[in-house]
């Protein structure tokens, strides 16, 4: 098993135009659209990288990230490392499914807790979560609901259905509703997200 | 009932409707909260599309905001017939994360756990895939009697039946005393018996055999690239065992054989088990006789027991893998330094191999769909984490 | 229709002396519940781990059998008893609300272990509902992370105290105007809507775990992401950092 | 191989089970069950199901100290602690609240482990049921007092493993305090007979 440096050059080597950094133990490619690319070539030549063993989306803050293990089972190698990085407003990269199936599953993983959008993807829908949900609930910055505080949307729907709703819960909702604000999970003292 | 019209039969036969109908997640035999929506025509899968996430109970998130020790016991409830492996996968990827020795005594203890849950996850899988099977319970009575008497001696040394919650960072939490061994060897004597005695109900039985010989044929090139690990994936005859190919823990001291499917059919997939349990039942008879005296835990890590919150690994990542039951079980940690990580993945068997579940069952009819998804072997806790 | 009322001057000591010659007298009232209580068919329906405990209990170890309730029905309409085995998630909710709405009359449930208790372990995540008992009435609580199987005969045993303690004439079931149908909540943008229906459940005046942690699953959030691009620092800080020396026991 | 054998193969199994049933012993093959409530199986010493607090000799020796080390590291947070204050707000080492919530525990047994004071331990008992979760449920300081003969019957070699190791850490705190004691003492009388010949130090240095 080549070291990862060797392998950096390696694969800068066969695939002209393609940027690699050594971050850690992993390569970290730095143009995304090069990616399907880059796995043709791991998967495709004597590395015989064929086993795609783990796709993970994690977010940094700043950045988005997916994070490729590849091993091999012909050559009972690996593993390779592979990440990718992509921006938080507008998350993409190509996916790999049609190149590993085994990604199928995992990128709409890595979509339903992160939002990234691997383009290409067959299927690319919540996977865990219901069709409708708002919002990337592994992202360090999702606020959770509150779930003892009724909010208006729950009195009118609970009243529709005929349920009386007692009357403090029903004023703290309008309260809220008033205020335009939704009822959040937050600890006291904790700022106010804005 | 879709509007769409199709026919399977060639043109000019007959013009069939097909049938959209939805399995789960309530249903007998999905092995917990999975839905899965069939196309059928007639009685013939077209279409077949897996519905997860019912039992998705935010592991990552909640171990995201937990000392690393804080999520031990929760691994136990991804794969919870398995709760040692589970705890085996993540005690090895922190273990690297914050390089950690293991003593050769605790690793030893390692191997005996992890084996012995295999033969429990074995077992009782079976036992479930011939309930799918419609041998209503018996296999599931004789597989758990047996299971309880592996779980006596988990209790007895863990102190839970099955969340054991036994791995610690650099070794173990208890040591096995003598008696446990003895107990653990008295097992291993009789296991064999038990298992001759199950493959006589099960093995040549002709029902069992029609059932499920060429039904879901797995090929081997699908299965390597659509991630399947495990019995799965040896069902399809590729040889790749993680406890071979990684030689993680001492693995390599230990002889055994990695047992190897020709079709890649559910019949395989019950058989390769079935081979798996004698080849666990090797090691640990060498596991038990062999083991050192010594150290359960690296000195290192013996202050942190008492103080989980102050264990903080140095920035970094690291994956580590084991040949779980179902399959390869990885952990992804990302430490920024301090006591909680900054990203913890579970890469789950159950959820990965379930991919090629529309392949596998195409073509086939309702009743076989069932038994596929009996023989691939999830548990809602980790596909869904 | 009107019952007398249960005037009956056998004693339990008469009723034993007779028992002994061979006359068994009753109520009508423990004739039925004896009958209720001895053939409870729970629903097979297991959510997750406390499931496995579940099908333990119905092996032969621990056997449900002796208790007349080894029928495990797939179909909520031939069962009596909803054991929720497992975490409740909010995806899984309508579905068990639905099922509970399914149950014929008399349906009891049981919640099997901390997470469908009030959400357990997992109480703090995005997806976990806190308790099923936000949309239906519950009849036991049966705390424990699996509870074991013997405690879940304990459970049952508690149920059929209960259900010897009903009267024909003043059940639920039989009187005019009965509601046991919960409205089955929606899948809103954030969570279930409405996130606990208050006819069942009402927040406590005090809630206890809001008061007094907050929102655990925050206390971990970070505004510093790790920089990995940096080099591994020098080895001699590669093992663990030093930690606090654990406090001194007994000072 | 006439087709069926396999099956009367099976058959003969379970009719052979249902035989021995009746003649061997439950390892062997014979009747598995244990009939719960009447018989029970043997407790296995580690077995932990919920947390108790341990008192010596009367509940008011407590050995918890309010040091909310437990409620710190238990994972899904279900114990709450606030310290006792006497009459003059000075902190006392004991809780006057201790609650635990059963309904959000999950028996991993960290609690145990973490307590720097062998306070805590998990608990055999496991027949707990309530139809009121709120009030029943949710175990306050004075339900969760256990003696420390009771921990010596349920977990009897841990038990007189930890009064030994108190004990001696007693001993040795005792042996420590006499010895600080004797050199306080001795200091004292050193400094007592140091003193009247007073050494000049500036001369000493001159």
């Amino acid at each position: 098993m080549l070291s990862t440096a060797d392998l950096k050059t390696k694969i800068e080597a066969a695939i002209p135009g393609t940027t690699l950094k050594l971050v850690r133990e992993s390569l970290l490619l730095e143009n995304p659209n090069d990616l399907l690319k880059v796995a043709r070539f791991l998967k495709e030549s004597d590395l015989g990288l064929d086993y795609l063993s783990s796709v993970t989306g994690a977010d940094y803050l700043t950045y988005l990230e997916s994070v490729y293990h590849f091993y091999s089972m012909a050559q009972k190698s690996g593993p390779v490392v592979l990440r990718v990085r992509t921006d938080r407003q507008n998350p993409q990269i190509p996916s790999l499914t049609a190149l590993y199936r085994g990604a199928e599953f995992q990128e709409r993983e890595a979509y339903d807790m992160y939002g990234i959008v691997y383009e290409g993807h067959p299927d690319l829908r919540r996977v865990f979560m219901w069709e409708g949900f708002e919002g990337w609930p592994m992202r360090k910055d999702y606020q959770q609901e509150d779930s003892e505080t009724l909010e208006m949307a729950d009195v009118a729907w609970l009243e529709n259905q005929g349920v009386k709703v007692p009357e403090p819960i029903k004023a703290k909702a309008e309260e809220l509703e008033k205020q335009g604000k939704r009822a959040l999970a937050q600890k006291p003292g904790q700022p106010e997200p804005q | 009932m879709t509007e769409k019209t199709f026919s399977l039969h060639g043109a000019g036969d007959m013009d069939t409707q097909t049938l959209e109908i939805n399995i789960g997640p309530q249903h007998p035999s999905t092995h917990g909260v999975f839905r899965m929506n069939v196309v059928l025509d007639g009685e013939t899968i077209v279409s077949l599309k897996p519905v997860m996430g019912y039992l998705h109970r935010n592991h990552e998130q909640i171990a995201e905001n937990m000392s690393y020790t804080g999520s031990m016991p929760y691994t136990d409830r991804l794969d919870y017939f398995n709760s040692m492996s589970n705890n085996f996968g993540y005690a090895m990827a922190v273990e690297k994360l914050a390089n950690i020795e293991v003593p050769e005594r605790a690793h030893y203890i390692r191997i005996i756990m992890a084996e012995l849950t295999r033969l429990v996850n074995h077992v009782s899988v079976i036992g479930f895939l011939l309930n799918d099977l419609g041998a209503f319970f018996t296999p599931v009575l004789y597989a758990f009697r047996e299971r309880e008497k592996i779980l006596d001696i988990f209790e007895e040394v863990a102190g839970a039946r099955m969340m054991c919650n036994y791995l610690r960072f650099g070794g173990v939490k208890y040591d096995l005393s003598p008696e446990v061994l003895a107990r653990i060897a008295g097992i291993l004597k009789k296991f064999p018996k038990f298992l001759e005695e199950f493959e006589t109900l099960l093995t040549k039985n002709e029902i069992l055999c029609m059932r499920c010989q060429n039904v879901g044929v797995l090929p081997a090139e699908l299965a390597v690239s659509a991630s399947v690990t495990g019995p799965m994936l040896r069902a399809s005859g590729v040889n790749y065992d993680i406890r071979k190919a990684d030689n993680y823990s001492l693995y390599e001291r230990f002889k055994f054989r990695v047992p190897l499917g020709q079709k890649g059919d559910v019949y395989d997939r019950y058989y390769v088990r079935i081979l798996e349990m004698r080849e666990s039942l090797k090691i640990l008879e060498q596991a038990v006789k062999e083991i050192p005296a010594g150290d359960i835990m690296s000195k290192k890590m013996v202050p942190f027991l008492k103080s989980p919150r102050n264990f903080k690994p140095p920035v970094g990542e690291a994956y580590a893998r084991v040949e779980a039951p179902k399959g390869e079980l990885g952990y992804y940690v990302v430490s920024d330094g301090t006591a909680q990580p900054w990203r913890y993945h579970v890469r789950a068997p159950s959820f990965i191999n379930l991919t090629i579940l529309e392949d596998l069952c195409i073509g086939q009819k309702v009743a076989d769909a069932i038994i596929i998804l009996g023989s691939v072997d999830i548990v809602l806790g980790e596909l869904d984490r | 229709m009107a019952f007398s009322p249960n005037a009956s001057q056998v004693d339990d000591g008469l009723k034993s002396e007779l028992a002994k010659k061979g006359i068994v007298v009753t109520t009508l009232n423990q004739l039925y519940n004896w009958g209720r209580r001895s053939s409870i068919w729970p629903m097979q329906f297991g959510l997750a781990c406390c499931a496995i405990e579940m099908i333990a209990t119905a092996c032969a170890r621990y056997d449900i059998a002796r208790f007349g309730a080894e029928l495990f029905r797939p179909s909520p309409r031939q069962s009596d008893l909803m054991i929720v085995a497992g975490t409740v998630t909010k995806k899984m909710a309508p579905q068990v609300v639905r099922l509970y709405n399914q149950m014929a009359e008399p349906k009891y449930v049981i919640t099997m272990g901390a997470c469908s208790i009030a959400g357990g372990p997992f109480i703090d995540g995005y997806n976990v509902l806190r308790g099923i008992d936000r949309y239906i009435p519950i009849d036991v609580h049966l705390p424990g992370c699996p509870p074991r199987p013997e405690a879940l005969l304990y459970g049952l045993m508690e149920l059929q105290r209960k259900i010897d303690g009903q009267e024909i004439e003043t059940t639920e079931w039989y009187q005019k105007g009965l509601k046991r149908e919960y409205p089955i909540p929606d899948f809103g943008p954030h969570g279930l809507i409405p996130k606990f229906n208050p006819e069942v459940w009402n927040p406590r005046e005090t809630e206890n775990r809001k008061e007094r942690y907050g929102e655990p699953i925050l206390i971990g959030r970070k505004d510093k992401a790790p920089n990995l691009d940096l080099p591994p620092a020098p080895p001699r800080s590669a093992a663990p950092a030093p930690a606090a020396p654990p406090p001194e026991p007994a000072s | 191989m006439i087709f069926g054998t396999g099956i009367l193969q099976g058959l003969m199994v379970t009719l052979k089970n249902f035989v021995t049933s009746y003649f061997k012993a439950p390892d062997e093959g014979g009747i598995f069950t244990v009939e719960y409530p009447e018989k029970r199986l043997p407790e296995k010493e580690r077995f932990r199901n919920f947390p108790f607090l341990l008192y010596d000799k009367n509940p008011e020796n407590l050995r918890c100290v309010a040091c909310d080390i437990c409620a710190k590291e238990c994972p899904p947070k279900c114990i709450y602690i606030v310290r006792e204050f006497d009459k003059d707000g000075k902190p006392l080492k004991r809780p006057a609240v201790f609650d635990i919530d059963f309904t959000v525990c999950m028996n991993c047994g960290i609690c145990e482990e973490a307590c720097p004071f062998d306070a805590i331990y998990m608990d055999h008992e496991f027949e707990i049921a309530s139809a009121d979760r709120h009030a029943k449920l949710l175990y306050h300081r004075d339900d969760l007092l256990k003696s420390n003969e009771y921990f010596h019957k349920i977990r009897p070699t841990d038990a007189s493993a930890i009064d030994a190791r108190r004990r001696e850490a007693e001993e040795k705190k005792k042996a420590a305090e006499a010895a600080a004691l004797a050199a306080q003492k001795a200091k004292e009388a050193a400094a007592a007979q140091a003193k009247p010949p007073e050494p000049p130090k500036p001369a000493a240095g001159a």
